[in-house]
């Protein structure tokens, strides 16, 4: 069963189109990855789901309700959640309560202090640092409040943004660990990352994106296996 | 062996009673590539702050090219030759890619048309001359981080502080970045740089020096410092090396 | 591009010249001349909002303590005018000095409400003062010449938008501001001092308007703290420039004229409809930035030279954290 | 000069900005004026009438558009003469225009005694300065049995206020009163803290020089803070009708000073013959009895009309004619409805009126009733004043 | 000194007033980010309407505070869509512009009331504004308007609700997490344009029920809203913009220094002293007196 349907969505930036007719989807419990150069459109693409970019044209579904054009927050409600690029959390406040915004609207709010509960016991780090604001943590935690967030959410389909940028290895493995993690539990997750290596190694099915549109796709081990893709979009 | 280009002696920056650099001592040589590794938090970027002047050390000092520097503004060294980029990529949002790097241009060519002529040459240099009329902000972060090495390089440095570069970047743009590298090392530029992808920074440095809470706990080739059993626990994981 | 450009500049500088020969309508004249002076002070007040993104909500105290020189020097000191009227520049720019040491640290709002707060301070201080003459105000002789009045103000303004197309549009200093603007931390590195370059514009934007004021006040005859340390000059020029377009030189000079015409038009020919007046002209600023939110120039630019000139487009916010504070 | 069957009169004063409550007022007396010279069908020269037209042009309470609007009327509008602004700043600054044509012009209002010491040759007032009508009061104030020993003297930091504020220190410090305490404040501010301060020193008088919104807030504030001084003076912005409403009971038994009211004992033969007619007649037109301000407007208008008969001047008058009508001007003195005009020739009220007798008046029964000088008596002054509480 | 503790309790009760003005502005800084210049024109329109609605129903204005609010809460609601729009435009510098698109409200605002409710300062009668309490025991005696004090006291309670609001709240929690970052907050399901609104009504209908308070105290005029505009810049900046918790500091200070200036200097200094005191502390602390303004 199709979680996400994505059908030919075009999106704009004023004169610039950065996604030009691109289709895919999702399936229920598969965590799927997007990869591509810098300014493919991965980031666009995950806006677009979330209606924080406009679309020229297209259509996105979930669950097989129609999708496109509703504002972020509705979005959100159906139990899409974006982990996004840069963490952005809400640096004055603290640990507990950017978790707690996490469960900000009515579908996760009744649950809230039991997924309280489990964020910490996936990530006790957060436990100890509950107090403190989020703009004094270091790169990696900020990170884990940020997916920590969007557990809070109850989610259907967890989106990741490029979860992995900019941490030391140790917290890549660590974050690519929990991804893993939540993949088992049944999450159905839909994961942008530059790591290919990585990526192609924990993902049930892949795309690959060149100038805002998809240009391959497959298994992970397809993909590592085609000479073509290989070469010329992941630099292997 | 020669007077080092850069020391930094017994540096402490404490935010509060956060001690974000502990006494940190570590020298960089002409012509050589030194990488700065550590967790994130480690005092890495905050290192990078006191070199280039955007804090004053709590104590210790900075030498460069035999001057004591702790203390004195960014665009003082500037001149002296300290070239930096920023890890939070900060374009001059409004302005274009060209104008971008003219006004770093400015500082060894005060002429508009001078200027304008080296900021073209810089912009070939690293493969941004054809964006060169759109805004800083239309760039992708590819680009954006190019462009920040770009401005760097306008200033015309003996020595560049380069903080996370390549992060972001998929493997066919870090390529291209790296080699980038490897060409200004082999025109002569002195390089410290931050970077985590250690397929990257393996590679390139000539030397390594680790930071975890602030304190460095190792130096060396890369070879020795991936052997490290503190760099492992800190930084790399058991499975690495 | 330069062709072009003397073609049009000349016949329009000759026109100006000429106007006073041509025209005898002294209260046309008056129009035209105060015309002039708003162009002026909304050219200066842009080289400190428009092209350092420092807001500055005070300067209209610039203005008024340039009118107050002048009015002290001649009244006080016995100047002529011809003396005193550079004094008023050095008085705003040594003031600017003073104020922006202190004031120039300070960042968006603040900076807008730190320089209106000392704008109002001096304001009171005239008002307490008995130099000032205090709230009465102060009379200076009457010197009723216009032609003179419109010549004056023609050379200083012409003269400070000659002096700023150069330093701001052809020379390094005006991308340098922009650079401030833009990212201040960011331009440090880059071996720009914004200490500096921003009390160098903060400066240059004083000075000006200081000789405006002094060229008001002898004019008038007559300044009170009312009318000219008041918040008049600062909003008009708000006003005008964003009206206009901020950040370029054309844009303020369009606002001052079409605020000024439209204003004047309707003071003189539609008296009787006085608070008309007042709920148009807010209507009219709130509709043209919802619409126009570059100004009518910069509008007119991104819409007729794509690409030539686009004021700040679009930067997605970044990582909350600021880096090197 | 164009010629003309009706006399072309500029108006400049404050329609808008932070004067215009005041320059609306004297609108008003340039208004009525006009309607009434023109229901008689006109000003009568050599037997012929002669209607008025009224140019205006609104001074934004700004001397600089104040002088503009005078340049506009002159040079674009050719105006004859010239009915001038509200306030002293912005007559400061249209008075060396009106020189420069030569153009007369008489305020109805402007009362800051800057104006006559400048000596303008061609502007003259019909309100005489505030330092010349404060005493008045203030020695009505000492006549009162027991008499007050003390006064407390607070003026809002502007023009008039200041002047009306120290005015009233000059004389009581003449009259022996003892000024326990005198103090500028910033306009429009909240007076509690200082009202407080002055309440333990227990003055007898309270006088207080400010603008209408600072009335109400003088009496809200003595209220709150529950001091009642056995009189309280304030000036001439009590006999607006706007105050009484706005204050209510309040407002009784407060003292002002005034040259002119609505019952004044005047007889006039030009236009109205009496303070009560032209009350009337205000009414009729605005809905409100008109004040000292409104009606030295109106009598401004008089004044030219006046002058202008004597000289026989006739519309689209020549430099000369205009000449002499300032002289027609300096020799004017006449009875009318607001009392006698009379402009001074020399010295410090230079071309101000000195023609008024001032008045002591004091709001009984929410009416304006004058309680001094003996002369112009209507009833007797209540003393002290009946504490706030108690109302 | 046997005035001190009366200039003291003039300068809490001055301090209250200041609170009212401010901390819905506050507020709004705080979430939306606009310096709103027509502040002053709000609290005229909401004294006005309590002084009509006083004037037509003869009950007293402090009954209509409910009704003041809900009204006012429904304009703030319909106009703030405009706002955001300016603000969150893409073009120029938004923060410029929200600032000059409330300039120009407030010049037209200023016309309308000019227009319709003249020229001529008024008041609102209350029975509050009748008595006060005096204290005078120990040797020191102070009088409290009651009036006042019930100012201090509607003060107090939209503080501690707002607080609440804010704090205790899951649309404050919603209200907190736009005010930091609003392209994450959406993402968390907060839908930034209605809780913009809803702060904006709860900013103009706070502001209105303020004006009809300062009508009781002061006097209101069409052209009053200039001067709380300045004082409500004043109390908020000083507070550190956007942050709440300083306000009621901030607005008991520039209370103090005014009731001491006015009593022990020379009055007609104290402006003066109070746009010093603002300037030298901007200088000293240039986010606000806490250094936590944003
Ligand atoms: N706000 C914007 N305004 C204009 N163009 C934009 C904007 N955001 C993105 N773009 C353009 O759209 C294209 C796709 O960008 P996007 O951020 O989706 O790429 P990406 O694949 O996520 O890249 P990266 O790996 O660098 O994050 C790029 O060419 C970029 O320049
Ligand atoms: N201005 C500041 N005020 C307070 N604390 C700060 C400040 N800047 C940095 N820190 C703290 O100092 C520590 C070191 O930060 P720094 O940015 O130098 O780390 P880093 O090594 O660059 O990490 P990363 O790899 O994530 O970039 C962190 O704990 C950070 O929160
Ligand atoms: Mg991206
Ligand atoms: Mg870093």
């Amino acid at each position: 069963m199709k979680v996400l349907d994505v059908t030919s969505i075009s999106v704009k930036y004023g004169n610039i189109q950065a996604l030009w007719d691109i289709s895919f989807s999702v399936k229920k419990g598969q965590l799927v990855a997007l990869i591509g150069a810098n300014g493919a459109g991965k980031t666009t693409t995950l806006k677009a789901i979330c209606g924080l970019a406009p679309l020229a044209s297209g259509r996105i579904e979930h669950n097989g309700g129609v999708i496109s054009g509703w504002p972020v927050h509705k979005v959100v409600d159906q139990g899409i959640t974006l982990v996004p690029e840069g963490r952005q959390l809400f640096p004055k406040m603290t640990v507990e309560e950017n978790l707690l915004v996490g469960a900000y609207l009515k579908r996760a709010h009744g649950k809230r202090a039991q997924t309280l509960k489990q964020v910490y016991s996936i990530f006790p780090r957060l436990e100890e640092r509950r107090n403190q604001t989020a703009e004094t943590l270091s790169g990696g935690e900020q990170q884990m409040v940020a997916i920590g967030r969007a557990l809070m959410q109850d989610p259907d389909v967890i989106m990741f943004d490029e979860p992995s940028l900019g941490l030391a290895p140790l917290m890549v493995r660590e974050v690519f660990n929990v991804i893993q993690e939540l993949h088992r539990q049944g999450l159905t997750i839909f994961l942008v990352e530059q790591n290919v290596h990585q990526t192609l190694k924990v993902t049930d099915y892949c795309y690959v994106m060149e100038n805002g549109r998809i240009v391959g796709e497959g298994t992970g081990k397809e993909l590592e296996a085609d000479q073509t893709i290989r070469e010329a979009y992941l630099g292997l | 062996m020669a007077e080092p280009l850069l020391k930094v002696n017994s540096v402490t920056k404490c935010f509060g009673g956060l001690m974000a650099v502990n006494n940190v001592t570590c020298q960089v040589h002409e012509g050589e590539i030194v990488g700065l590794l550590g967790p994130n938090g480690a005092g890495k970027t905050t290192l990078f702050n006191v070199i280039s002047g955007y804090y004053a050390p709590t104590s210790g000092s900075i030498v460069f090219k035999g001057q004591d520097i702790s203390g004195r503004p960014p665009y003082d060294l500037a001149k002296l030759g300290i070239g930096r980029t920023f890890q939070v990529v900060k374009p001059f949002a409004g302005l274009s890619v060209l104008e971008n790097v003219v006004i770093a241009s400015f500082l060894r060519h005060p002429k508009l048309a001078d200027a304008e002529k080296h900021a073209w040459r810089i912009l070939e240099t690293t493969g941004l001359a054809d964006r060169a009329g759109i805004p800083a902000s239309g760039l992708t972060l590819a680009g954006r981080k190019r462009l920040e090495i770009s401005k760097a390089l306008a200033l015309e440095p003996s020595f560049l502080l380069l903080d996370e570069v390549v992060a972001g970047l998929n493997p066919t743009e870090a390529d291209r970045t790296v080699e980038l590298i490897l060409k200004l090392k082999a025109e002569g530029m002195t390089i410290l740089i931050v970077e985590h992808i250690m397929r990257v920074i393996m590679n390139i440095s000539d030397r390594l020096v680790v930071l975890n809470f602030g304190e460095k706990i190792a130096e060396g080739t890369p070879a020795e410092v991936a052997e490290n059993p503190l760099v492992i626990e800190a930084y790399l994981g058991e499975a690495a090396a | 591009m330069k062709g072009i450009r003397i073609k049009w500049v000349l016949p329009l500088v000759l026109l100006l010249l000429a106007l006073p020969l041509v025209i005898h309508d002294t209260f046309f004249l008056r129009v035209i001349t105060e015309a002039i002076m708003w162009v002026g002070l909304a050219i200066a007040f842009d080289v400190i909002a428009g092209y350092t993104g420092y807001l500055n909500f005070g300067h209209g105290a610039f203005f008024g303590m340039g009118a107050y020189a002048i009015g002290i020097l001649m009244m006080q000191a016995h100047l002529p005018f011809a003396l005193a009227l550079p004094a008023g520049g050095v008085v705003a720019g040594i003031a600017a000095l003073i104020a922006g040491f202190p004031t120039l640290r300070l960042k968006g709002p603040y900076f807008a409400i730190a320089t209106w707060a000392l704008s109002r301070a001096i304001q009171q201080l005239a008002l307490t003062m008995d130099i000032t003459g205090g709230p009465d105000g102060m009379r200076l002789t009457a010197f009723l010449n216009p032609q003179f009045f419109y010549y004056l103000m023609l050379i200083v303004v012409g003269g400070t938008f000659i002096l700023l197309w150069f330093l701001l549009e052809c020379a390094p200093f005006g991308l340098k501001l922009k650079a401030i603007r833009e990212d201040e931390l960011g331009a440090k590195a880059l071996g720009l001092n914004p200490t500096k370059l921003k009390m160098q514009s903060f400066i240059l934007s004083a000075i000006p308007t200081g000789i405006l004021g002094g060229i008001y006040a002898y004019w008038i005859t007559f300044i009170d703290p009312a009318s000219t340390l008041g918040d008049m000059v600062s909003d008009q020029a708000v006003v005008m420039v964003v009206f206009g377009g901020m950040g370029t030189l054309l844009g303020p000079v369009i606002g001052a004229l079409l605020i000024f015409t439209f204003k004047t038009i309707f003071w003189a020919y539609l008296s009787d409809y006085q608070l008309l007046y007042l709920i148009i002209l807010g209507a009219l600023i709130a509709i043209s930035v919802v619409f126009m939110p570059n100004g009518l120039w910069g509008t007119l630019l991104s819409r007729y030279m794509p690409g030539k000139r686009e004021t700040k487009t679009d930067l997605e916010t970044e990582a909350p954290q600021e880096e090197g504070k | 000069q164009e010629a003309r069957n009706y006399f072309k009169v500029g108006v400049i004063t404050e329609l808008s900005g932070d004067l215009a409550t005041g320059g609306n007022i004297t609108k008003r007396g340039y208004d009525l004026w006009a309607q009434e010279v023109n229901a008689k069908g006109g000003i009568v020269i050599k037997g012929k009438k002669y209607p008025v037209k009224l140019v205006y042009a609104d001074a934004q309470s700004n001397p600089a558009a104040g002088a503009a609007a005078a340049e506009r009327l002159i040079t674009q509008e050719n105006v004859d003469f010239i009915l001038g602004p509200y306030s002293s700043g912005v007559t400061l600054a249209v008075a060396p225009v009106v020189d420069k044509y030569k153009v007369p012009m008489i305020t109805g209002s402007a009362e800051s005694p800057l104006i006559w010491t400048n000596k303008f040759y061609y502007t003259f007032g019909t309100i005489p300065p505030i330092n010349f009508t404060g005493a008045a009061s203030i020695k009505t104030l000492t006549e009162l049995k027991p008499a007050p020993k003390t006064i407390a003297i607070i003026g809002s930091n502007d023009a008039f206020s200041k002047a009306t504020a120290e005015a009233y220190k000059a004389a009581a410090e003449a009259a022996r009163l003892k000024v326990v305490k005198f103090s500028i404040v910033p306009s429009g501010q909240d007076m509690t803290p200082l009202l407080s301060a002055i309440r333990g020193m227990k003055p007898d008088v309270v006088a207080f020089g400010g603008h209408d919104e600072e009335h109400v807030k003088m009496v809200k504030a003595l209220r709150q803070i529950g001091y009642t001084p056995k009189a309280l003076l304030m000036h001439c912005g009590i006999t607006e009708k706007a105050f009484i409403d706005a204050v209510g009971k309040d407002s009784e038994q407060i003292f002002g000073t005034t040259c002119w009211t609505s019952t004044a004992n005047t007889k006039s033969k030009i236009l109205w013959p009496t303070a009560a007619a032209y009350s009337a007649a205000s009414r009729k037109a605005f809905n409100n009895p008109g004040d000292y301000t409104q009606g030295g407007c109106s009598a401004a208008g008089i004044a030219f009309q006046v002058a202008l008969q004597k000289i026989g001047a006739t519309p689209g008058m020549s430099e000369s004619m205009r000449a002499k009508l300032i002289k027609a001007l300096e020799e004017v003195d006449v009875q009318t409805f607001y009392g006698r005009v009379k402009f001074a020739t020399s010295g410090q009220y230079y071309h101000a009126n000195i023609g008024l007798t001032p008045l002591t008046v004091q709001i009984q029964n929410s009416k304006i009733m004058t309680v001094g000088p003996k002369a112009s008596l209507e009833a007797p002054a209540q003393y002290p004043m009946k504490d706030w509480k108690s109302r | 000194m046997e005035l001190l503790p009366q200039a003291l309790a003039d300068g809490i009760l001055l301090g209250g007033i200041y609170i009212t003005i401010a901390i819905a502005f506050s507020l709004t800084y705080g979430v939306m980010h606009v310096i709103d210049f027509a502040v002053g024109e709000w609290i005229m329109f909401g004294a006005f309407t309590g002084f009509y609605l006083n004037k037509w129903t003869g009950l007293d204005p402090f009954i209509f505070l409910p009704v003041i609010f809900i009204m006012y809460f429904v304009i703030g609601y319909l106009v703030q869509p405009v706002i955001h729009r300016v603000l969150s435009g893409t073009k120029g510098n938004p923060f410029l512009m929200g600032l000059v698109f409330t300039f120009g409200l407030a010049i037209m605002f200023r016309g309308i009331a000019l227009t319709v409710f003249g020229f001529y300062s008024s008041s609102i009668p209350s029975m509050f504004s009748e008595g006060s309490f005096t204290f005078d025991n120990y040797g020191i005696s102070v009088t409290i308007p009651t009036v006042r004090l019930v100012g201090l006291v509607y003060a107090l309670l939209i503080t501690a609700a707002l607080h609440f609001l804010l704090k205790k709240t899951n649309f404050g929690l919603g209200v907190r997490a736009l005010a930091q970052h609003k392209e994450a907050a959406g993402l968390m399901g907060v839908n930034s344009k209605r809780t913009g609104s809803y702060v904006y009504g709860i900013y103009v209908g706070i502001s209105a029920m303020t004006g009809v308070l300062l009508g009781c105290i002061l006097s209101i005029g069409a052209q009053m809203g200039n001067e709380y505009t300045i004082f409500a810049f004043f109390v908020v900046v000083l507070a550190g913009m956007g942050y709440l918790a300083g306000v009621p500091w901030a607005a008991m200070l520039l209370g103090m220094v005014q009731s001491i200036f006015m009593i022990y200097f020379n009055p007609s200094h104290t402006l003066l002293a109070v746009f010093a005191i603002l300037y030298v502390i901007l200088l000293i602390s240039p986010r606000g007196l806490f250094g936590r303004g944003v």
